[in-house]
């Protein structure tokens, strides 16, 4: 029911996509249309050009998605087992997280090299202290009646958290992987803006230069197509998580 | 002396942004090893309020507390402690939810862990391991959250009102089976409850509690004959109904002022 | 990129600005094995935008850099202990060309006064250099028209497609796709107006050149040899040579573009940056006000590679 | 005391700067100086070019954040009023957030024009599905048992968002804020870089343009002084809300 | 016929991915209006299912219910149903607690905010209109969700054991005060109790339930010398002991078995 719907959706988008392409209501230069961006796909697939741009982007979004979260619960942990941590810290969180991350890119490229460090750095900026602020939200709204059901039974503060923090703060940390999935790929492709040789990025920005708006488009279309992949993994997470 | 849980001259204040509310006042209390001390009280007076401050989970504003001669300012892993609330954990089994206490002592093993379960299958709970806490009754969550406490065997035990969900006769069997337990293994007690029959019947001792602030109003000694018996049986005793009168008149006069 | 083994090829890593026809004579270096032949094994990077190439160039991420010698005199205005030194050349005009939405058949650059012109981004070199020609034909280009100077490189033709503007400053292949789809059409060549500049030249730390002296002479007399290539062979050859590196922009348009900036002279004929060149850039960044003092060509141009790989060449 | 950390914090990492700038530590060049920043600022502020930057990029930033805030909370709500919406949007929600927005930008300026719309379409269009995805996981947690409690007065599905929901989610819609005074800026910022010929993303990129990091370093400097005061607005309205 | 509330032959089955769990089965049971009806039975028999089923938060998979003569599918305002957990919504101060079902029914002024005052007040609880729900002991939690309930003044009052948490004086102080008002106003209730002697002094039938599955066991009708007499002086009546082990006896009877 719900999977059709989103079928009817999804195909009526591209159906009026494609009809507008071909009926020139939309400039087909800009947007270019459905079979037009298959087509490309199709093609760059056969010669073999595609999948190193595919693989290099996916790769390094995957790297970024874990390392995002994963940090950011760390980050969050740590801040967590600290109140004056918390209470200094949160302002340069915050703060932090306002700094356009393109304008860092110079930084990351003199700390770390034109390359891939650069690029997952860049998702990691991009993911972490997002993840951190709404993970410690979560932390903090925990009922602190839990709490001391454990501390009854002299639980340490490492204690504490393993057994009530982290289990009840599961379904947040999953939505926030579904914010990082969002993120992450925004990440490596902005870090593939800044400095790259292959990958999704590159195809958009290389669009862009060579006037090829079929090529964004059909980046944008195989981005939209693995990200839903990782959606499905977390989806199929939080159902298990959910019993 | 050899006194399990010693309080000198306790008062606590709860202090928020609206008020200053002094919740108990001047509690002066020795308790021996082995000892079962009940607490009534009318609703309000301060019974919640001095379990937690003797589980370390509040400081009193004034006066000591000490657990075998020991000062205490954080939880002991002497104390074992049921809320008066059952708070179980959402996201564990029933099963997982009795042993957590174990689990975090470190004391998890094939004997505690079939201690536990056997615990549970004397309230009733054997077919509910493997189920989640909403899917239990009330009556049947705070008889887990019971099990949770007894599992660790603490030397001793602080019983927030552990039946008042349950029917008369569950609640006669589980006085029997906790009575049973801590006498054996000569653990010390102190339990609240509203039900003046179960005060008189499980305790060495009774205190009454006065309120507005809480404070001890009388402390009552049970008679050996009661005392020894049996909860179940210690109601059919002759004594027993003068005694539970006794209180009863008590807890009127502290309404009638009140 | 040191020693220099006879077997053992010296790696150089190079940053381009951005992936363009017009720097074909790179491609059509690495493509026809040039750099190859000289011993070297060439890493290109598209480090995109004249910021990240220079910072990538500061931060030892690249040796070479390929980008506007605007870049070289920002960074010597304020002030470097380790110059960066211009050393060949690629490309000596503007790359951009004037676009106009509707074809005028008598073109006069008087028709540009009372018109919406969407220019490019202040501060860059295509900025600079489609003022000075503006000014060169007596426009304000502040007064006499309304400019739009506030949209992004890449989104410059998805405003003008989408109605913004009579006229438009474009690069290749853009400004040849529009002709072609009959969005625009090309009316002059900025490149033209603004004569020779050095647009974007090789580029790379003083200290790496003093350490590298061999390795940078092999690049230049490869460089040299694709321009001297570029300038004798055919446009469709130069296409088969360069289209690996364009996959994405249809043979015909490739060859168009290339016949248009090869007509115009922006290929560099040699690696060399004249004193002259040099000047004409100074004046049109002053011109645009984005200079304090004038950067001395003595200081920031090493033409010896150039000449050397001109006089191996012949 | 956690103030006095603070200022600790800052003025170290700044007179490091300063001291790893005076010394030639770093790249001068690439990273400039707090004092060699502070002066240009103080001069640009004298000779009032500064106040014009400043003043479109907060308003911008401002109006992004409360609409940002307001639409993701309304989506929220929108989603959360009906199972299968909630399932047939989740997915699309993940994808649609993974789009670097950078690559939408054509479709912006030909929707929006070349002008203030696009940037704030620029900022919603960075906020507003991370706002949804925290708010509405927030309006799943709240225990069921609450709502059974106003449905046994009647109330209606308006009623009970009014009465429980939104009461209850207001900790994490306080700590979503936080999350969007940094997300406001990047999408102010970026859209500046998109279309702009004034603010302080425009002082960036010509900053870049010009390969003038003072300027730039600068720029950032100030947007972290606003989002700052943006921060301590936060604060003050969770220190409110929690009594 | 004039029910005020009628079940046929009410099944109702849990369904999870572990088990199906039938809770009660085959209820059969007619309310008129103005009856008072209390549900006794072993914890975990089914009560609060029923009651939950009655207040329309649960369909039965089995059988019909219907109010006034009216099937039930949702949530019905004529109904009041105090929960067996307060549930007090952190956020509001206790009065705000109280007013909530007043707020939400449009039914708030002045009027019936000074009764709900005047509940809150007869309650003890008159010091704490302006503190937040933790501020509160256990027993005076239960007894703002009981003005919650009152005061909206239902026709139907469903009770999950409402005085569980309180001490004996207090619960036959609110005994008399919710009977009085209940009469008065000739309103219909079912109270569910562990407590055997409340049950027979405040109602006019008591249902007892069997367990696994939950059904009627046996319904005993209160004569009515002792219904028409307040609770507390019900208590002191010849045939109150008779009744009262008459239950017990039937209680007994079902634990045996279970
Ligand atoms: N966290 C708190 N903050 C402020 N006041 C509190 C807090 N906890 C309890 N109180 C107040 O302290 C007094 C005693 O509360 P306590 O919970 O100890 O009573 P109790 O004897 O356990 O009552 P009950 O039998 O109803 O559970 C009450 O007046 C209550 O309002
Ligand atoms: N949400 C649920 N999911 C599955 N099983 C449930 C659920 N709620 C109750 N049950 C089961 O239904 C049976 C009856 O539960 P109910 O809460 O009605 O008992 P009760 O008579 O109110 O008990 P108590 O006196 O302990 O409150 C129990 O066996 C319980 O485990
Ligand atoms: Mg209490
Ligand atoms: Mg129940």
């Amino acid at each position: 029911m719900v999977f059709v719907i989103q079928m009817i959706i999804l195909l009526s988008f591209f159906s009026l996509w494609e009809v507008a392409g071909r009926f020139n209501w939309i400039d087909v230069l800009l947007f270019s249309y459905p079979s037009k961006i298959l087509n490309l796909l199709y093609m760059k697939l056969i010669d073999g050009s595609l999948l190193p741009h595919i693989s290099t982007t996916v790769i390094e979004t995957v790297i970024g998605f874990f390392l995002g979260t994963l940090c950011g619960t760390l980050l969050a942990i740590l801040i967590w087992s600290s109140k004056i941590l918390e209470k200094v810290l949160d302002p340069f969180l915050v703060v932090l997280n306002s700094m356009p991350k393109i304008a860092l890119g110079p930084l990351f490229i003199v700390g770390l090299g034109p390359g891939y460090l650069s690029i997952i750095a860049m998702t990691l900026a991009i993911t972490v202290i997002i993840t951190t602020l709404v993970v410690l939200n979560s932390f903090r709204e925990i009922d602190s009646n839990y709490i001391k059901v454990v501390q009854i039974f002299g639980a340490s503060k490492t204690v504490t958290f393993m057994k009530v923090i982290l289990p009840a703060s599961i379904p947040t940390i999953v939505s926030t992987l579904k914010v990082n999935v969002g993120l992450a790929w925004i990440g490596s492709i902005v870090g593939e803006f800044l400095v790259s040789q292959q990958g999704l990025g590159y195809l958009i920005i290389y669009g862009f230069q060579v006037f090829n708006f079929t090529l964004v488009m059909g980046s944008l279309f195989i981005i939209a197509i693995f990200a839903t992949i990782m959606y499905q993994g977390v989806a199929y997470l939080e159902m298990r998580l959910n019993k | 002396m050899n006194h399990a849980v010693k309080l000198i001259d306790v008062s606590h204040v709860y202090v928020s942004e609206q008020q200053a509310l002094l919740a108990v006042e001047n509690i002066d209390l020795s308790i021996e090893s082995g000892e079962f001390v009940s607490f009534v009280g009318p609703s309000g007076c301060g019974k919640t309020t001095i379990l937690s401050i003797l589980a370390g989970l509040i400081k009193p504003s004034q006066g000591s507390v000490s657990i075998f001669n020991q000062e205490i300012s954080s939880p002991s892993n002497k104390i074992g402690y049921m809320l008066q609330h059952d708070y179980l954990f959402p996201w564990r089994t029933i099963l997982n939810n009795a042993l957590v206490g174990l689990d975090i002592m470190k004391k998890l093993n094939a004997e505690t862990k079939s201690h536990t379960m056997y615990l549970l299958n004397e309230m009733g709970l054997s077919d509910t391991f493997d189920l989640y806490p909403d899917q239990l009754s009330g009556g049947m969550r705070q008889r887990v959250a019971l099990v949770r406490t007894l599992a660790t065997q603490p030397d001793i035990l602080l019983l927030d009102e552990p039946f008042s969900a349950l029917d008369y006769q569950t609640k006669l069997k589980l006085e029997d089976l906790v009575f049973e337990t801590l006498k054996t293994h000569n653990k010390t007690a102190i339990l609240v409850t509203h039900d003046i029959s179960e005060a008189v019947a499980m305790s060495d001792r009774v205190v009454i509690l006065n309120r507005n602030p809480g404070r001890i109003h009388k402390i009552m000694n049970i008679p050996d004959t009661i005392r020894n018996m049996l909860p179940f049986q210690s109601r059919e005793e002759e004594d027993f109904r003068k005694l539970f009168n006794e209180i009863w008149h008590e807890l009127e006069n502290i309404e009638d002022k009140g | 990129g040191c020693g220099s083994d006879e077997d053992e090829p010296t790696i150089l890593r190079v940053g381009e600005v951005t992936r363009s026809i017009f720097y074909a004579p790179q491609y059509v270096a690495l493509s026809q094995g040039f750099f190859e032949d000289e011993g070297l094994e060439v890493e290109l990077t598209t480090t995109w935008g004249g910021d990240k190439t220079m910072t990538t160039l500061l931060a030892n991420g690249i040796d070479i850099a390929l980008v506007g010698s605007e870049t070289s005199i920002y960074v010597y205005q304020q002030g470097s202990d380790d110059p960066i030194i211009n050393f060949a050349q690629l490309t000596q005009t503007d790359g951009s060309f004037l676009v106009s939405r509707d074809p005028i058949s008598s073109f006069s650059w008087e028709l540009l006064k009372g018109s919406t012109f969407l220019g490019q981004r202040k501060g860059g070199m295509p900025q600079m250099a489609g003022e000075f020609a503006l000014k060169k034909h007596g426009i304000d280009p502040h007064n006499d028209m309304e400019l739009i100077q506030n949209i992004e490189f890449a989104n410059i033709a998805s405003a003008f497609a989408s109605g913004t503007g009579d006229f438009v400053q474009l690069f290749e292949p853009t400004a040849t796709v529009f002709e072609q789809e009959g969005t625009g059409y090309v009316m002059a060549s900025f490149g033209i107006e603004s004569g020779h500049l050095p647009y974007t030249v090789y580029m790379s730390k003083q200290s790496f050149i003093k350490n590298n002296k061999d390795a940078i002479q092999k690049y230049t007399n490869a460089i040299h040899r694709a321009q001297k290539w570029v300038e004798t062979s055919s446009i469709q050859q130069i296409k088969d040579a360069i289209s690996p590196y364009f996959e994405d922009i249809d043979g015909e348009i490739i060859e168009l573009v290339i016949d248009r900036y090869r007509d115009q002279g922006s290929y560099a004929a040699d690696p060399i940056v004249d004193e002259d060149e040099w000047n004409n850039l100074l004046d049109v960044m002053i011109e645009a006000g984005e200079l304090e003092e004038r950067a001395p060509h003595q200081i920031l141009v090493d033409n010896s590679f150039a000449k050397k790989a001109i006089d191996n060449l012949e």
